[in-house]
C-alpha cells in the first residue's frame, strides 16, 4: 500500500507544495491537510512543512499550535504515528509541547539561506531509519530563527536517550550542541530546521535530501512498532 | 470595567538572548562603554474588558502561559496599570 | 501671508487645475482635485515620459500583454505564460530603508498575481552611496533585512539582484524590485470591470493614513526639499496579509469568481476602482462608508488616495458574491463591497449610499482596533467625474538638452592618465586586489545568504552566477533564465550607448545560461525631469535601449520611471536597470558554471581594446570622463547565438561573462569558483581591466579549444586563446601575480568585513 | 553610579503593528473575546554606569535614536527604575 502523507498548511505555510512533490517522486500520495480540519482523514503520517505560519508573528509557531489540525497532530502522535515538523513546523511541534526546547534567532542575527552539512546521529527515527549514522547529508538551511535552545537538563536527556537525530557538521545558527533535529522519547516526532526536500533532485544541486524524506515514507508502514 | 495591560516578555534567566547579547557587543563601537546586561524582550499592551482586576489578571496569566510568552524560554511580568471606565 | 492655494499644495500646476475645471465645467470639490493630483502626478500618469517611451519597440509573436498592464506576459510554450514587472522604490527605502523596500517588493507581488500569476522569483537591483559612509551601511542593511524580511515571509524566492555602490546614490538609494509569476494561460486576467451592477470587492488590510499623497509627493517633486509636514506616514508591510491575499486572489481566479483583481498602490483606490472601470468605458460608483478604516475621522480624501498596503480589488459579479466572501473568510481575508459598476462613465464617490440603498457585502462587523464606522447615508456624491479623464493625465514634451561640458567629459579619455600611471609591464597585482576588494565587484553571498532563493523547487541556479536559472515544472523541460544590469557610469557618459550596453550585458548574461533572451522589462531611474540635461538623458536612454532591443529581438513588455532622484540640486546618473528574461528550450542537467577546471584552456570571445571610461578601475582611481566602450549590437548578436549554441551542447567546461572590472576580474573569479590557478597572458593594465562589451571567457577540456575556435570563426566572433587553468597562482604576463588564497580572500571578505561594523542611525 | 534602565519601544500612533492586529484576530479562537487594542513592542532593560541620573537618562535617550529604536516609526520611554550603588 503506497504511505498517505498529510502536509499540514496554516495561514503563511509556504513550503507545502515543495513537500508534497517530493513524496510524490518517492512514490508516496500527499493531501494538504488545512489548519481548521479537526481530523487527519486517516493519513499515516504528517508533515508539518516550512514557511511562516500565521507571519510568525509574536513568536514562531505561536499562534499556528492552537489551529484545531494540532490536536489531531497530537493524537496522531501520541498513537505512535510519525510526525515530521520541518523549519517552520520544527518550531511549530515545539510551541505544541510535541518536542521540548524552543528555536530562538540566529547567532548572527540574520535570516539564513544556504547549504549545511548535517551529520545523521541516530537512525531510530521516523525521519532517518533509512540513513546511516555518521552519514554526512548535504542540504540546505532557510531561517531566521533555527538557534535551539532547552534548559540542561531537556539537553541532558536528549543525549542521554539519544534524541538527537542530526547536527552541523559546522553550526551556522548557535544551535546548542550543534543540533539541526530532534526527536520525541518516542522517537515518531521529530523536527529539524534544515529542508531535506529542497535537496530532492541533482538538478537542483543536491538530493541528500531524499533519504530523509524516503525513511518519512518508510515509517508510514511501521506505525504500530513505534514504541510509545 | 476596561483595564489597561502591559505585559513584560523577558527570557528566563540562563536561557541565552542572542539580540540582547548582539547589542550589548555593538554598544562600544558607537561609543558606549558603559552599558552592559542588555537584555531585549517584548512588551504587548492590550485592553481588556473584565468584572474586576483579580477577573483581568488571571485572564492574563493565562494568555501570557499559553499565548503571550513561551514559559520554556521566557518569563513574563503582568501590570494593570489603569482603569477605565468601560 | 497668504495661503498656497490647495491644488498647488496637492502638487499641481495651475494649468493642471484649469485643464481639471475645463473637464468638469466648474470648480472641482476638495475630493475630485485630490484625487485628479494622485492620478495626474508623474508617478501615475508618467506625463514627461509617455511621449519617449513609445518609441520603444513591444511587439513579437510570444508577447501576451505588453506594457500597460499591471505586468508584461509571455507565452513560454506548453500553455504556460509568465508575467513580469520591475518597479522602484527609491523615495521611501531613503526614509526607512526596512519598510520601503519590504513594501516595495509586497507591490510588485501584487501586480504579479493580479495578472493571474503565482509569484516564484524576485530579484533585486540595488544602488546606494560608498559603503564606507555610516549612514550608507544604515541604508544597505535595512534594504536588504527588508526584502529578505518581506520576501521571505510572503514566500516569493528571491533568486538574484545586483548592488551597485556609487557617490551618486548618497543620498538618493535605488531599490527596483522585479518579480516573475507563472501561469496557465487560461488564468490570464486584465483588470476589468465590465457589466452593469458588477461589484467593486476590497480585499485585504484595513486603510490607514499610511502613504497619504505618496505617489504624488514623493515620487514626483525634489525629495529632499519636501518638508516634514508634506511626508506620508510610512508603511509598514504586513507580509503575512500578502501571503493570505495571494492564495485567495489565485483561488478566486481559479474557481472562476471573479472577472478580474486588481491591485491598490500608487493612488490606492482612486487608481484602482477609476481603471478597471475606465478601460471598458464602464462607470464607477464608489462609497467610502463602507471601506474599513484603521483609524478615526478619516475623510474621504484620505480614503480614496491612501496608499495602505496588502489591498486588492475584485471584480465579481452579483450572483458570485457570496461565494467570493466566504472564500476569503476561509483565509482570513477581509472583504468588503465597496464599488458597483454603472453605465454613465462617471466614477462617482458617496458616504453611506450602499448601505441606505442595501447593497450586498457590507464590512464585517469590524474587528477589535479597527475605528468604528461612522455611517452616513448622504445621496450626493462627493466626487462626480467623468472617470477616463483621472486616468488621462497631462502630457509633457518637456525641453530636452545635453549638458554644456559634454563634448570636455567624453575627449578626456582616463587611459592617458593611467598609462601614464601604469605603463606596460608595471605590477598591477595591488590594482586587482583594490578591485576583488571594491564592493561592486566583490562577493555578494553577504546579500544573497539572507534571501530564500530556493522555495519552490524551481531554482536550478541561485545567486552569485551570470545569470538565474529557474526550471518551468509546469512545462516539459523548459527553464528560464533571468539577469538584472545597470550601467549607470556608462550612462552618465553617454546616455544611448549606456543603455544599449545594459541591455547587452544583461542578454550576454541569458546566453552565458545557454538561453535565448525572449523580453526584457525596464526601470527608470533618473534626476528631475524638470532639468533639460535629464530629459535628454531620457530621451538618449529610450533611444539607445530602443535600438539594442530592435536589434537582439527583444520586446519591452514592460517598465517603470521614477523621476526625481536627486537630492541637494545634483541628479543622480542616468540608471536605467533592465530584466531580461531567456528561455531555455531543454533543460536536462545543471547549465555550465563559472568555475575553471585544472587543466583547461581558457579563451575569450570578443575583442578587447584600451576602453577605459566608465570603468571599475578607472572609478577607482577617480577618473569618471571618457567614452563608454563601444556597443556594437551586431556582434553582440552573433556572441550571444553562439555562446548559447556552445553552453547548450555542453563544450565548455566553465563560462563567465566578461564585465565590471574587465577580464582581470572575471577570470580572477572563475579561478575562485574552480579553487584553482591560471597563467594567461592578457596584456598590460590598459588591457586587463579595460571593460570592451561582447566579451565572454570559456574554461576548455584541450581537445574542445579547436572546436571553439572553429566554431567562433564561423559565427564571425573573435576569439583568442589566453592560457591555461592550473596551480594556485593567479598569473597574467606583464600584469599580475597572486596567490588564489589572496584572491579569494579580497573578494569573498570585503562586504562581510565592511557591514561588521556597527550599524546605527 | 549603575543605574538599571528599562526601554519600551512602541510603533508612533498611525503607524500599522501588523503583530498586534494578528494576535488580537487570534485570541477570540483561544476564547478570548474581551481583549482589544493588542499593540506588540520592544522592552530593552540594561545597566549604565553614569555619573547621575540626568547623564543616564542623556545617554539612553542618545542610544535610542541612534540604535534601540527606529524614529521614523517608533516611539521609546526611558524609565530609570532604581539605582544600585556601583
Ligand atoms: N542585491 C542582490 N540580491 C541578490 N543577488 C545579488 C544581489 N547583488 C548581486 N547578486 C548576485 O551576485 C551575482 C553577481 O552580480 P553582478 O556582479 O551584478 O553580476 P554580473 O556582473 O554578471 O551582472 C549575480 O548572480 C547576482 O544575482
Ligand atoms: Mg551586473
Amino acid at each position: 500500500m503506497t504511505s498517505r502523507v498529510g502536509v499540514v498548511q496554516f495561514p503563511g505555510t509556504n513550503c507545502e507544495l515543495d513537500v508534497i512533490q517530493v513524496v510524490e517522486q518517492l512514490g508516496g500520495t500527499a493531501e494538504i491537510l488545512f489548519h481548521l480540519e479537526s481530523a487527519l482523514g486517516g493519513v499515516d503520517a504528517v508533515v508539518v512543512p516550512g514557511g511562516f505560519a500565521h507571519g510568525d508573528y509574536l513568536r514562531t509557531g505561536a499562534i499556528a499550535r492552537f489551529s484545531p489540525v494540532m490536536d489531531a497532530v497530537a493524537r496522531h502522535a501520541a498513537e505512535g504515528g510519525p510526525v515530521v515538523g520541518i523549519c517552520n513546523g520544527f518550531q511549530v511541534l515545539c510551541e505544541a509541547g510535541l518536542l521540548p526546547g524552543a528555536l530562538q534567532k540566529n547567532a548572527g542575527l540574520k535570516f539564513l539561506c544556504e547549504d549545511a552539512v548535517l551529520r545523521v546521529e541516530t537512525t531510530d527515527s521516523a525521519l532517518t531509519n533509512m540513513a546511516t549514522v555518521g552519514q554526512h547529508l548535504n542540504i540546505p538551511i532557510n531561517h531566521f530563527e533555527g538557534n535551539y535552545v532547552c534548559d540542561p537538563n531537556v539537553l541532558a536527556r536528549l543525549r542521554a536517550e539519544d534524541q538527537v537525530v542530526l547536527r552541523y557538521v559546522d553550526n551556522p545558527n548557535g544551535s546548542l550542541d550543534n543540533i539541526a533535529g530532534i526527536c520525541n522519547a518516542g522517537r515518531n516526532v521529530v523536527g529539524l530546521m534544515p529542508h531535506p526536500e529542497r535537496a530532492s533532485d541533482a538538478l537542483l544541486g543536491s538530493e541528500d535530501g531524499l533519504v530523509l524524506m524516503q525513511s518519512i515514507l518508510a515509517a508510514c508502514g511501521q506505525v504500530m512498532s513505534m514504541p510509545r | 470595567m476596561m483595564f489597561s495591560v502591559t505585559v513584560q516578555v523577558t527570557h528566563l534567566p540562563g536561557i541565552l538572548d542572542p539580540v540582547g547579547a548582539t547589542v550589548e557587543r555593538a554598544l562600544p563601537a558607537l561609543g558606549y562603554t558603559n552599558v552592559s546586561q542588555v537584555h531585549v524582550g517584548k512588551t504587548i499592551r492590550l485592553m481588556i474588558d473584565a468584572e474586576n482586576v483579580e477577573a483581568a489578571r488571571a485572564q492574563c496569566e493565562e494568555m501570557c502561559q499559553r499565548l503571550l510568552a513561551n514559559p520554556v524560554i521566557e518569563a513574563f511580568d503582568i501590570s494593570i496599570d489603569d482603569v477605565v471606565p468601560a | 501671508m497668504t495661503a498656497e492655494p490647495l491644488h498647488r499644495a496637492l502638487g499641481m500646476t495651475d494649468d493642471e487645475l484649469e485643464a481639471v475645471v475645463d473637464e468638469l465645467g466648474r470648480e472641482p470639490t476638495h475630493l475630485e482635485l485630490a484625487m485628479y493630483s494622485v492620478m495626474w502626478s508623474e508617478h501615475c500618469s508618467y506625463k514627461s515620459s509617455r511621449s519617449h517611451l513609445k518609441r520603444l519597440p513591444t511587439e513579437a509573436p510570444w508577447v501576451l500583454v505588453g506594457p500597460g498592464e499591471g505586468a508584461g506576459v509571455i507565452d513560454v510554450g506548453d500553455g504556460i505564460a509568465v508575467a513580469v514587472r520591475i518597479e522602484s522604490h527609491n523615495h521611501p527605502s531613503a526614509v526607512e530603508p526596512y519598510q520601503g523596500a519590504a513594501t516595495g517588493v509586497g507591490g510588485i507581488i501584487r501586480d504579479i498575481f493580479s495578472m493571474g500569476a503565482r509569484p516564484i522569483a524576485l530579484m533585486d537591483p540595488l544602488r546606494f552611496g560608498s559603503l564606507d559612509d555610516a549612514r550608507t551601511r544604515y541604508l544597505f542593511e535595512g534594504v536588504v533585512s527588508g526584502i529578505s524580511g518581506y520576501g521571505n515571509a510572503v514566500g516569493v524566492p528571491t533568486i538574484g539582484g545586483e548592488a551597485v555602490f556609487d557617490e551618486c546614490y548618497h543620498d538618493n538609494p535605488l531599490v527596483n524590485v522585479f518579480c516573475l509569476g507563472v501561469l496557465p494561460h487560461e488564468r490570464l486576467v486584465l483588470a476589468r470591470a465590465e457589466g452593469v451592477g458588477n461589484l467593486a470587492v476590497l480585499l485585504g488590510a484595513s486603510t490607514g493614513r499610511d502613504g497619504i499623497g505618496g505617489a504624488s509627493v514623493l515620487a514626483s517633486a525634489g525629495f529632499a526639499d519636501a518638508d516634514e509636514s508634506k511626508r506620508p506616514s510610512v508603511q509598514v508591510g504586513d507580509p503575512f496579509e500578502e501571503k493570505k491575499l495571494i492564495e485567495a486572489c489565485l483561488e478566486l481566479l481559479d474557481a472562476d469568481l471573479a472577472i478580474g483583481v486588481q491591485d491598490l498602490g500608487a493612488a490606492g483606490l482612486s487608481c484602482a476602482a477609476s481603471e478597471t472601470a475606465a478601460k471598458t468605458g464602464a462607470g464607477m460608483d464608489v462609497d467610502v462608508a463602507r471601506v474599513a478604516k484603521r483609524e478615526p475621522g478619516m475623510t474621504p480624501v484620505e480614503v480614496l488616495t491612501s496608499e495602505s498596503q496588502e489591498r486588492m480589488l475584485a471584480i465579481v459579479t452579483p450572483d458570485n458574491l457570496e461565494a467570493v466572501l466566504a472564500l476569503c473568510e476561509r483565509w482570513e481575508v477581509r472583504a468588503t463591497v465597496v464599488g458597483r459598476v454603472t453605465d454613465n462613465a462617471r466614477f462617482r464617490v458617496y458616504d453611506g449610499l450602499f448601505d441606505a440603498l442595501g447593497v450586498p457585502g457590507v464590512n464585517p462587523a469590524p474587528p477589535h482596533g479597527d475605528a468604528a464606522q461612522d455611517a452616513s447615508s448622504d445621496r450626493e456624491p462627493l466626487a462626480d467625474v467623468p472617470i477616463e479623464s483621472l486616468g488621462d493625465g497631462p502630457l509633457y514634451h518637456r525641453p530636452l538638452a545635453p549638458p554644456n561640458d559634454l563634448h570636455d567629459k567624453q575627449s578626456d579619455d582616463p587611459a592617458r592618465e593611467l598609462a601614464a600611471r601604469f605603463s606596460d609591464g608595471a605590477d598591477c597585482t595591488v590594482e586587482l586586489l583594490a578591485l576583488l576588494s571594491s564592493p561592486n565587484v566583490a562577493d555578494k553571498t553577504w546579500i544573497s545568504r539572507q534571501y530564500d532563493h530556493q522555495l519552490f523547487l524551481n531554482t536550478v541556479v541561485g545567486p552569485g552566477r551570470d545569470a538565474s536559472v529557474l526550471r518551468l515544472q509546469e512545462t516539459a523541460g523548459r527553464a528560464l533564465a533571468l539577469a538584472v544590469d545597470g550601467k549607470a557610469r556608462f550612462c552618465a557618459l553617454d546616455p544611448r550607448t549606456g543603455a544599449r550596453l545594459a541591455v547587452l550585458e544583461a542578454a550576454r548574461n541569458v546566453a552565458c545560461s545557454g538561453a535565448r533572451p525572449l523580453a526584457l522589462v525596464n526601470c527608470l531611474n533618473f534626476g528631475n525631469p524638470e532639468h533639460t540635461e535629464v530629459m535628454w538623458q531620457f530621451s538618449e536612454v529610450i533611444d539607445g535601449m530602443a535600438e539594442a532591443c530592435t536589434a537582439l529581438g527583444l520586446p519591452v513588455i514592460g517598465g517603470n520611471v521614477s523621476f526625481y532622484n536627486e537630492s541637494r540640486g545634483a541628479d543622480i546618473d542616468p540608471t536605467p536597470v533592465v530584466g531580461v528574461i531567456g528561455l531555455i528550450d531543454n533543460l536536462k542537467t545543471r547549465p555550465v558554471g563559472t568555475a575553471l577546471t585544472s587543466g583547461d584552456r581558457i579563451v575569450v570571445l570578443g575583442e578587447t581594446r584600451s576602453e577605459l571610461g566608465g570603468s571599475e578601475w578607472a572609478t577607482m582611481h577617480g577618473l569618471r570622463n571618457g567614452v563608454p566602450p563601444i556597443a556594437d549590437l551586431d556582434t553582440a548578436r552573433r556572441l550571444h547565438e553562439l555562446v548559447a549554441a556552445l553552453v547548450v551542447e555542453g563544450v565548455p567546461s566553465g563560462i563567465h561573462d566578461c564585465a565590471d572590472g574587465g577580464l582581470a576580474v572575471t577570470l580572477c573569479e572563475m579561478a575562485i569558483a574552480g579553487e584553482i590557478g591560471f597563467q594567461v597572458n592578457i596584456g598590460g593594465a590598459l588591457s586587463c581591466f579595460s571593460e570592451s562589451a561582447s566579451r565572454v571567457v570559456l574554461s576548455l577540456a584541450p581537445d574542445r579549444e579547436q572546436v571553439v575556435l572553429d566554431r567562433a570563426a564561423d559565427a564571425g566572433v573573435p576569439a583568442s586563446v589566453i592560457g591555461k587553468a592550473d596551480g594556485t597562482r593567479l598569473t597574467a604576463e606583464e600584469a599580475f601575480d597572486v596567490s588564489l588564497t589572496d584572491a579569494t580572500t579580497a573578494w569573498r571578505d570585503a562586504i562581510p568585513s565592511l557591514m561588521a561594523a556597527v550599524v546605527a542611525h
